[in-house]
């Protein structure tokens, strides 16, 4: 075990559960509006996928991409600036939190309509292809995904063409406030890649361990034999499905069972039972998580709003 | 008659759907999240428990497939009501509304009916970005078949939506999330509002401002402010954009001899544009001055709501039209508030 | 072996077959355009199924419908008449070749965008379905059509919520002049039905029984269970994909191999096998076919246009 | 400078095609049918032998998919050319070219550009029927984010193809099944049409005809017709809907004082409703009439011949309506002839 790895991906973790905390709260004093999704007890997935992938590879994510974006960028203010929806922000404040881009380090979105950024993702992979470059494209999406006309073109088009990228599911067993078995009555999404054909793997995504080597043989597979890969990562969400959703619909017993399952405890716990560090050198680690996500609300409350005469910028080049 | 008794929108509109429902068994309600979680917006609060799971149908995230299940129940005789989510997602069953919906009963010579309607709410709420922040019903006015419905008030909401339920086309009702907690007088008992029948909701002489759904209320808040000065706008509330009533249109217009069409979506090719391009052929005359349009301006939304508030029609911008429309103030010779198309 | 079927299956092939030759010499001349679609070649798949069904069960095809059409109507006339273009024709001639009705039969099209009818079907059998009532809807598409979103929500659809819906893909392996393994990945397209789940069975489309007892078996069942099934029909088109297609994307060897499989052929020398009629007989049934095909254009050609100032009617009911 | 040849409106394109992806190894070209087919319409012949599998690609029917992949590819700096076989299918593909690649750009705050063209045959061919003849461009004319190209001569489909090809935006390049055996003088050599332009294809002092696409041949078959009755019209080919070279109309309207649009959709809420709309708005006093426009009829296009014929624009419409424009007819109180929107 690599311990500089272990504790890099437990700061990425908690850097992504205290930027979310703040963002809630910010939400809650109104310095934050409109949808607000948080990916708090999924972080596994994302920190772990993305770890497992080159920082060269592409990620093409959902509304539901800040800890991709952080994993990916570890550029809280950036982020936290866009929340608030100042220049200073990833997009300039026009994207916001379903919007994260960064051409620079290859996100390529926070995509805000379910499946639509699927064949967008085999596109990037696509261009890979063509130029005969050896990138990877990750391709993030929920379980209520699978339903989707855009889904199923996508997976189609890219079992197809032999395209290099991984599409992961995050199956938090929930599409808003419906569990997966009303949406679906085959217990995997899994088990659609089938059709298309693909190789799957399912995953547990509250292990980050687990989560991102099964992610780097996806990738390295992808990388020299140019064929698709899915993973289910089985997770679940914390909270509701945004900020303004109590989760009425579940109970307090499953939240409670799967709370058990925090996929930062599990690290935690890990890298205590190897000793590669202390609870305390933990919370440590997440101080400085915090201490970082504070320094991004200050610098988003102290930058400007976009320059009203920039409003009608970028809509052509 | 009872007593007119106050509700919101979003109760108008769910007690439209549970007295049709009461009233006619081939009706259901189907959509993402309508059923258990009670509709993502409480618009279907309590209907699940009224009237049970095979009335009120939770979907997956898939507009295509039950839009088309909406259309092929339809067909055959039931009246489904499909609920978007939000009119945003519509766009990936765009070619269901467009190439199925709008033309089954054109193509097939009459011999079927398409007593469908689809709804749910459209246009900017707050900070929701490009994505998620737009007026769609251009692009469904534009196609010969569908009906368009936007209401404007409670009472509108309950009556069209009654009407729209019971009529025998396709009917896109677009709603707003931001005017589902609005608060108005709504007649007891059966009250219908047809579609197809515009309603003055302020009375005026010197201007006609033609509007609809939550531009209404920007629009009133203008000509309030209006009032104020001495100016008298008369405000008329489409309340359907398809079939569209133009006499109540013309007979506005060629008394006040200017018109100003507010509406929240962009300029080009919009509904607007249609309505500006019928007045000045049937009302050239009476024209005093050439026809103003106060809507978005011609970008993506952004999410900054500084940018936002930008983009959008307000109060001040119908003003300042409706000035330069009376010539009391001097125009810029392309006026950036009216939103031009660039 | 039921003798008057066996006869009643070689007429209403006899009668499709005979039709589109028509069809397609009308088109030479000038009296008929805007696309033909022909089914010459595949007429075991409509006849076979549809024979499989009652005539209250409901059908939704394609573009490639005269058949269908046909075996559920045997109207030639009105068939014959909406190719023309006129007021007598099943839609008064506002439909035309891709865009057959007929309500009071229960044959709801004639749809002509890929994809786009498979919800709509999936939709008729959610009708039969909340009215209790025990009608099965079939639903026909070609293989080309199974990458579409619209095929992928359709199905999702029907298996979640078991539809009796029956969808029959009559793979002629070629979507326009794309050969099947150049658009999917794996030879059946059947095997797509298994992630929603749905059961499937592969037929040889061009045996007119197999055809019919297959769907027999699937209506009986989506009639008792209400479930969907999904069966694939491997047939062939003889001719290109329109009219205007000449087809030299394929082999004449190909082509040949085939059309020893002509279904019509299949069925008669079964038929003479089995002693219920003589060759002649057979003869005899394809001159009524002739005739009554050669009344229909007759008809067709006697027929009123439609009125000019019906333009404007059945915009809006 | 070499003599200009006589070339087919489908050799143009291809021609286009070919040129551009020689020249830049980025660009390839993806669609059903282009490549061993050799295109549904025989646009793209050829490409495939010149170019290969790797720049040629045949699709699967997944328009969503395809338009996708066109978008994330053009994401990471390729140059797509996405051939829809017709336009009329892209509307299954609605979504992705409203909500993503139209967008884009202006929600990442400029880090993409998004170079794609999106090209294939729209509007009416001949007993195509209602899912098969629409003439779409109003619809992706009325979303910012996107441009909307629609040649009507040989040349102009040349050169103004190579631009969009070159141009960093998202491109809705519209042609004409009708119009691709059109012959026509294109420049030998280097020839690129920037986008934005209109080209006046006919002097007159009489009437301004804006039109574009396969109307630009009814409103110059319309205005030879007029010549001989002594009536000059000038007839201005729009060349790009989006962006509309505004200044170009306005220029002929002044000196005209009059304005028909002629365009072959739908009239409601329609690009022929906007250029109304912004004529009026700038040019008020210079007009002498109102501005009137010829569409199709307000109805889903039937197969009948004889239908069909009603529905669309034709000559003799362009021609009563410029008679009805210069008052040298009765004009009957609401001419059924126009194609007004009911
Ligand atoms: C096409 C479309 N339909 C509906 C929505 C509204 N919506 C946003 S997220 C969501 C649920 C998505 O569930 P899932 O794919 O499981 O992702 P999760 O939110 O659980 O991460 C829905 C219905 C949308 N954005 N796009
Ligand atoms: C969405 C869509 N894309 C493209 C087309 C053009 N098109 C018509 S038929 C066809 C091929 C369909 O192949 P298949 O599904 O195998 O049916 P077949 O024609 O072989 O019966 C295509 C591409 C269309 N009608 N709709
Ligand atoms: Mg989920
Ligand atoms: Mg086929």
């Amino acid at each position: 075990m690599d311990a500089g790895l272990l504790l890099d991906l437990y700061r990425s973790m908690a850097l992504c559960r205290r930027f979310e905390e703040a963002a809630a709260k910010a939400y809650s004093q109104g310095k934050i509006s409109g949808f607000l999704h948080l990916y708090i007890g999924q972080e596994a997935v994302a920190v772990g996928a993305i770890s497992g992938a080159e920082p060269t590879d592409y990620i093409v994510a959902t509304y539901r991409e800040h800890a991709h974006y952080l994993a990916r960028t570890g550029d809280a203010r950036a982020a936290m600036a866009e929340l608030y929806g100042r220049s200073t922000g990833a997009n300039g404040g026009r994207g916001g939190s379903m919007h994260l881009f960064d051409a620079s380090k290859r996100f390529l979105g926070g995509w805000a309509i379910v499946g639509g950024h699927v064949p967008i993702a085999a596109g990037v992979a696509f261009a890979s292809k063509y130029r005969e470059e050896r990138d990877v494209t990750l391709c993030f999406f929920g379980d209520g995904t699978a339903n989707m006309g855009s889904f199923h073109e996508g997976l189609a088009l890219a079992g197809l063409w032999k395209l290099p990228v991984v599409f992961i599911c995050e199956n938090n067993q929930y599409a808003m406030g419906t569990p997966l078995y009303r949406t679906m009555s085959v217990p995997d999404v899994a088990v659609r890649a089938r059709g298309y054909p693909m190789e799957f793997e399912i995953v547990n995504g509250d292990d980050v361990l687990e989560m991102r080597d099964a992610t780097r043989r996806a990738v390295e597979r992808a990388r020299k034999t140019s064929q698709p890969f899915f993973i289910e990562a089985k997770t679940y969400r914390f909270r509701g499905h945004s900020v303004a959703d109590p989760g009425k619909y579940r109970t307090k017993e499953e939240v409670q069972k799967w709370m058990e399952r925090d996929p930062i405890n599990v690290l935690g716990q890990r890298i205590q039972t190897l000793g590669i560090a202390s609870a305390e050198q933990l919370r440590g680690l997440d101080d400085e998580a915090k201490a970082q996500v504070a320094d991004a609300v200050e610098f988003a409350e102290q930058s400007p709003l976009p320059e009203p005469q920039s409003v009608c910028e970028y809509v052509y080049a | 008659m009872p007593e007119p008794r106050v509700i919101t929108f979003r109760e108008a509109l769910r007690e439209a759907m549970a007295e049709e429902m009461e009233r006619d068994p081939s009706i259901f309600l189907m959509g993402e999240e309508v059923g258990h979680y009670q509709g993502a917006y409480k618009v279907s609060e309590g209907l699940l428990a009224r009237f049970g799971e095979k009335r009120v149908i939770d979907t997956p995230i898939a507009e295509t497939g039950f839009a088309g299940v909406g259309i092929g129940a339809a067909m055959v005789g039931l009246r489904p009501i499909i609920e978007f989510m939000t009119w945003n997602f519509s766009l990936t069953a765009y070619d269901q509304l467009v190439n199925n919906a709008a033309k089954l009963r054109y193509m097939a010579n009459g011999q079927f009916t398409l007593p469908i309607v689809f709804r749910g709410p459209g246009g900017a709420a707050h900070a929701l970005a490009a994505q998620h922040s737009q007026a769609l019903e251009s692009l469904y006015a534009h196609v010969p078949g569908l009906k368009v419905v936007m209401p404007a008030t409670p009472a509108d909401a309950k009556g069209l939506l009654k009407a729209a339920i019971r009529d025998d086309d396709p009917v896109v009702f677009i709603e707003s999330e931001v005017m589902y907690a609005l608060k108005g007088e709504v007649p007891a008992g059966e009250h219908l509002v047809p579609l197809g029948v515009a309603d003055v909701k302020r009375r005026g002489r010197d201007v006609t401002i033609v509007t609809w759904a939550k531009m209404l209320h920007t629009s009133l808040k203008a000509a309030e402010e209006l009032a104020q000065a001495g100016i008298e706008a008369e405000v008329v509330d489409l309340r359907t954009i398809r079939p569209l009533d133009t006499e109540a249109i013309f007979a506005s217009v060629r008394r006040t001899g200017r018109c100003l069409v507010v509406q929240e979506g962009w300029p080009f090719a919009g509904v607007a544009s249609e309505i500006i391009t019928l007045v000045v052929r049937e009302a050239f005359d009476d024209l005093d001055a050439p026809p103003e349009r106060v809507t978005s301006l011609d970008v993506p939304m952004p999410y900054a709501t500084n940018l936002e508030a930008l983009v959008l029609p307000s109060p001040d911008r119908v003003v300042a039209a409706v000035r330069r429309l009376l010539g009391r103030e001097q125009s810029p010779a392309r006026p950036a508030a009216a939103g031009g198309a660039r």
